[in-house]
């Protein structure tokens, strides 16, 4: 897709299948954010918009029982990684309905289902986590994936190099994608990292590091395949580094005053849902009535799910105390 | 506060961004670090520090990186070579990823040293639960610092007290971890103007009574005063005793309370189960276990983690009802 | 224990061995890992594992990197994946650097995931002074562990329940912390051969008695058996508890002999303030209030630092003597 | 002084310097190791026999000022940075002359007039201390250096990799010691690591990083003399690894089990003490009687120390409760 480089094009499956992932993250976070400055939903919310291809190439990729980490950012890993909406949404809005009965939320969504093992809030902490679903995939002799998502900050936190080099020491089939939109919280990306890009902290632990424009779907498509294939066939772990932006911030109700004006309207001006919608077009991939068709499919499913999450109950308030044991209920 | 003092409306994130520039403006070995502090990144998550570091400068009011072990570490090196460092960790869950810097670094090192390096630095944290922030991102986990030898710490329950405390804990010798319950952020109070510091290790009462002495802290303070409001209708008078400093907590003044109430009440909003309320209620039973009128009654979380659903969390939280009936149960006791 | 039932006389260490030999062999779910545990590495700095590698595969017990996240964070993956790791940190001081993964992750995944991903960990550690180990090598930390919701915590008092404690612990479906007294492992006692088993959540009555309970686990327990043996000789009758499980603790077991004896002693190691000793005096001081001739008598660790001198060390770790004179204090009280 | 590479010779002051640091270390090791078998005394002891070059070649550049950090293993770091014997054995031995009053020990030295500042017994822990030591320096304008000393299996855990990146995105006045000596306790370097060598990690914060033959004191000087004048400069910091090999094991009474006899020996034939006297006097840098007299000259003042030490009573009961916090006595 980037129109400098030449490269293959994945068939036309994957292409319609990266096309709905997209669509169902962009078309999400559009209805959250409405959702929640009409006040009809309380969430925490750490919008992913901008950030939808790199999910979406992955989800391309992975197989349902391969594993997925991701943190508090993750709705577009959510969407990609197959966690069904209405569970989701339902999670978001703390419902019992949700996959964790609403007493996860937003940070903390576990689908194990469709391979999404753990969400965490704590930066960086994911990561050390994915190596032991690889190390145990490993030892079983299966030869499923785990990836693991995290932020151009958290390259910067201790728990990221102790899992990179365990699982270079390791040969563990992980992929670890760190999501590069050059903030973490407030702080631009060259005010906290030594590194000009992440990726080049790989060689520390003697692994493949590679460097990919995060927006352009098909370039992040096959950095995704490479580093999914030789983590799936025993070359041990890579370090995938894909470069975006966050339109809308940290978190929902961000200010934004410390992204400079220009800068986040270049971003949104190169929307990458749009761009791909427009290069897919053009090149005849899929014709507009096949775009159309998923978007409209797309919007149904998202207003199905998030009519379904309203009208879910919260947890009954017996559910404070069970879950927090494999003994059914603890005493308070 | 005597008459001269000039007291101003301000809202707790106000009083502390307060306490720091008057520390910042009146002592250059004061320096403010942590995520997102400075200016260029919106002077602070909560937008405390907005202004700081245009005013003081980048080399003193510094963002960085997100590694709370650096960030710790730094502000305990820059200790030993003579600063007072502000080291920020923006909610009190992540004192999880820095705890070896805190407990077994800035709480150790005058002791293991043999009283030859101090470590004068002041931790500052968001904590508590009611935001819907989750499991991870809303802990009150006074109960780790304040098992650690050499470490102080403090709560405020109202913004005057926490630019006081805060301000006491910068110039303080001694590591002192100071709490700051997240919801206070935007309850605001009068505040007093210029230089106040409330010192470390005197607790205040709240409201003063006589049948029961309740004795909690941080954002608990406002719900004990509302509880005590709907009991005083029932007849029972509460007094109120918010502890401000939990190390070294200020013994006399719950010691001297529960003599005369000869009832006592705990509360705190962490889990019960090892919570500093068990601290309390040993300590009150050890020195006036003849006198009380009958156990002392601890009130707190229940022992779970905090959960993410608004409903679920409400009942996590400790409120005005909750302390409501600890009283009466407490007052029901008769030896 | 039955009449079939073999014992051997073992070191603790040897019966951990034994406990973990037997797990591996009985379920190759099972992992054990940490620094140094496998047999190029030399079987563990306590020589615990020596044998394990060779037997079970580098792939099951494995030697790792100076990383305790990463260890403590594979572990709970690995669980999650299916497995029922045991990870291994050295020493207590460490969880420091690993209470993230411990207490933000290992805990509470379970609850945030509404009961899909439970963690089925064990986390093996060595604790306690008297090794001349210094500040940073020496704490016993069970309450930062026992104020976590969803951890379960263990401390053995001798080599047979050393052996049945961690084996329930790596078969239970929930995270559990195994601390092991450093001290002990070089001590012996009678072990049942095979399989053996102590149920999570029993304590143990080491000593029956009536004028007093002394409630204590770990290595306390040989100190108060040897201060009840002192004290029979005054006419004395202690009754010594061994809790074995501080999480979830036997409060029946508790409650039951001090209704009994009417006075409790409660006796560890770690500093007194905020130690589980607070917890379990505010326990009985709620449930038997009216039954107590007195208040309950804590004997614990001063709220200091470890020392490293040997005649300041021993000053610090809680022994007989203190317990002796604990126990009087408790009974000269009366109502 | 390694034959095969040409390089500058310091002058003979330095190589004289250097001797005698070498030999403090040489000798004070001998001396314990016996102390402590013949039972006379009681320590732990982690032997830094084998490391003395590199912590002699940084003793001989580092001036009084200039702050050190270092950690259990430090008996080396403790000598070449001045602490004062008497003290220092002292404190080995838990007596009330000790740098710490015998309260810290071994692990635990602090002399803060020789600017020896931290002790730690944490792996990894001294770096992000030393960042806040270079900082305050750099905030008072003074040219103090800071030193840092850890170990190789310190190079995986969390603080190495938080306190290197603050301090390149700080240019903070550090330099990054790291004294490969292919251990970290039982475990042998390539177990763990997943770097071929320790300095290459030091790209991942684009930070210089040098590979030095540590047991080679004039090579380790020239490394050490570019690294210290870098920071001294405002050139910010760099990781120096110095290769090295432990004599004695992990610790003392260790049963070196794990290390293979033909590799100690090896190490031990090219005893490094004895090495740098032989190239001393073979290349006439020292006569045999000033190496003899720096040689008896050192053993009086560690003769005299050990004796001070042993005479010395241990700390009173009171020392309990002191220095708890600035209030001189915290109740018990
Ligand atoms: C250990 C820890 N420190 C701080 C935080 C607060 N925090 C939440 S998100 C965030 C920024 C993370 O940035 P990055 O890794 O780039 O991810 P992004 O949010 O940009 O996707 C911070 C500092 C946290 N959650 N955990
Ligand atoms: C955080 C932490 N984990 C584990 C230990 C136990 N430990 C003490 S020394 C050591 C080995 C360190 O190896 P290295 O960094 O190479 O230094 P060396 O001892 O070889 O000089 C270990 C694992 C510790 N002190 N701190
Ligand atoms: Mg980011
Ligand atoms: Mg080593």
């Amino acid at each position: 897709m980037t129109e400098t480089l030449p490269q293959r094009t994945p068939d036309k499956e994957t292409l319609a299948r990266m096309f709905e992932l997209v669509t169902a993250i962009n078309l999400t976070d559009e209805r959250f954010r409405t959702l929640l400055s009409s006040g009809r939903a309380r969430s925490t919310y750490y919008s992913p918009k901008g950030q939808e291809c790199i999910s979406a190439a992955f989800g391309a990729l992975l197989r349902p029982d391969d594993y997925c980490v991701t943190m508090y950012r993750g709705l577009h890993d959510h969407l990609a990684k197959g966690v069904p909406m209405r569970e989701l949404f339902a999670e978001f809005l703390g419902r019992v309905t949700g996959t964790c009965k609403g007493k996860g939320g937003p940070m903390h969504v576990t689908h194990p289902a469709s391979g999404l093992m753990v969400t965490t809030g704590i930066v960086g902490s994911g990561l050390p986590i994915a190596n032991g679903l690889a190390w145990a995939a490993k030892l079983s002799g299966t030869d499923q994936v785990t990836i693991v998502n995290f932020g151009d900050g958290a390259s910067n936190i201790g728990a990221f190099h102790e899992a990179l080099n365990l699982a270079s020491v390791w040969e563990l089939p992980v992929v670890f994608v760190c999501q590069n939109n050059r903030y973490g919280e407030h702080t631009r990306y060259e005010w906290a990292t030594s590194a000009s890009q992440v990726a080049q902290r790989a060689a520390a632990y003697e692994m493949p590091g590679v460097t990919v424009d995060g927006n352009d779907p098909v370039a992040t498509y096959w950095a995704a395949d490479e580093a999914i294939s030789r983590a799936r066939s025993g070359g041990g772990p890579t370090l995938v580094e894909a470069m975006t932006y966050r339109f809308w911030g940290h978190i929902f109700g961000d200010n934004m005053r410390y992204m400079p004006p220009e800068e986040r309207k270049a971003a949104m001006d190169a929307d990458p849902t749009v761009r791909y919608r427009n290069w897919l077009l053009e090149h005849g991939h899929l014709s507009e009535a096949e775009l159309a068709s998923i978007e409209n499919d797309t919007l149904a499913a998202i207003d199905d799910a998030i009519a379904f999450a309203l009208d879910s109950p919260p947890p009954g308030p017996d559910e404070l105390y069970t879950d927090v044991y494999s003994e059914t209920v603890v005493p308070a | 506060m005597t008459d001269e003092v000039k007291v101003a409306k301000m809202t707790t994130a106000q009083a502390i961004h307060d306490a720091l520039d008057l520390a910042l403006a009146k002592d250059p070995k004061v320096l403010l670090f942590g995520e997102d502090v400075s200016d260029p990144s919106g002077g602070g998550v909560f937008h405390i520090s907005e202004g700081l570091s245009t005013k003081y400068g980048e080399h003193r009011v510094r963002s960085t990186p997100i590694s709370e072990q650096a960030i710790v570490g730094a502000a305990i090196g820059a200790a030993i070579g003579g600063y007072r460092p502000i080291a920020e960790i923006m909610f009190m869950d992540f004192f999880a990823v820095a705890m070896d810097q805190i407990s077994n670094h800035a709480a150790k090192l005058r002791y293991m040293s043999g009283g030859q390096t101090g470590v004068p630095i002041t931790i500052r944290t968001a904590a508590g639960a009611g935001m819907q922030f989750g499991a991870q991102h809303s802990e009150m986990l006074e109960a780790w610092v304040t098992h650690i030898p050499g470490l102080k710490v403090v709560v405020a329950s109202n913004p005057a007290d926490c630019k006081g405390l805060l301000t006491a804990a910068i110039f303080d010798d001694d590591p002192v971890v100071v709490i700051e319950p997240t919801l206070d952020y935007w309850v605001s109070g009068p505040v007093p103007e210029g230089e106040h510091v409330v010192p470390i290790g005197k607790a205040s009462t709240a409201r003063p009574g006589s049948d029961v002495t309740l004795i909690t802290y941080g954002r608990e303070v406002k719900f004990a005063l509302e509880a005590a409001e709907t009991l005083a209708g029932e007849g029972i008078s509460v007094e109120v005793l918010d502890l401000r400093t939990l190390v070294p907590m200020d013994e006399r003044a719950v010691l001297e309370s529960v003599a005369r109430t000869r009832r006592a009440v705990v509360v705190h909003q962490a889990v019960r189960r090892g919570g500093l309320g068990a601290e309390i209620s040993a300590l009150i039973h050890e020195n006036l276990f003849g006198e009380l009128e009958g156990p002392v009654v601890r009130v707190a979380g229940p022992n779970t983690p905090i959960p993410y659903a608004a409903e679920l969390e409400s009942l996590f939280v400790v409120d005005s009802a909750d302390m409501v009936k600890g009283v009466r149960k407490a007052v029901q006791q008769t030896r």
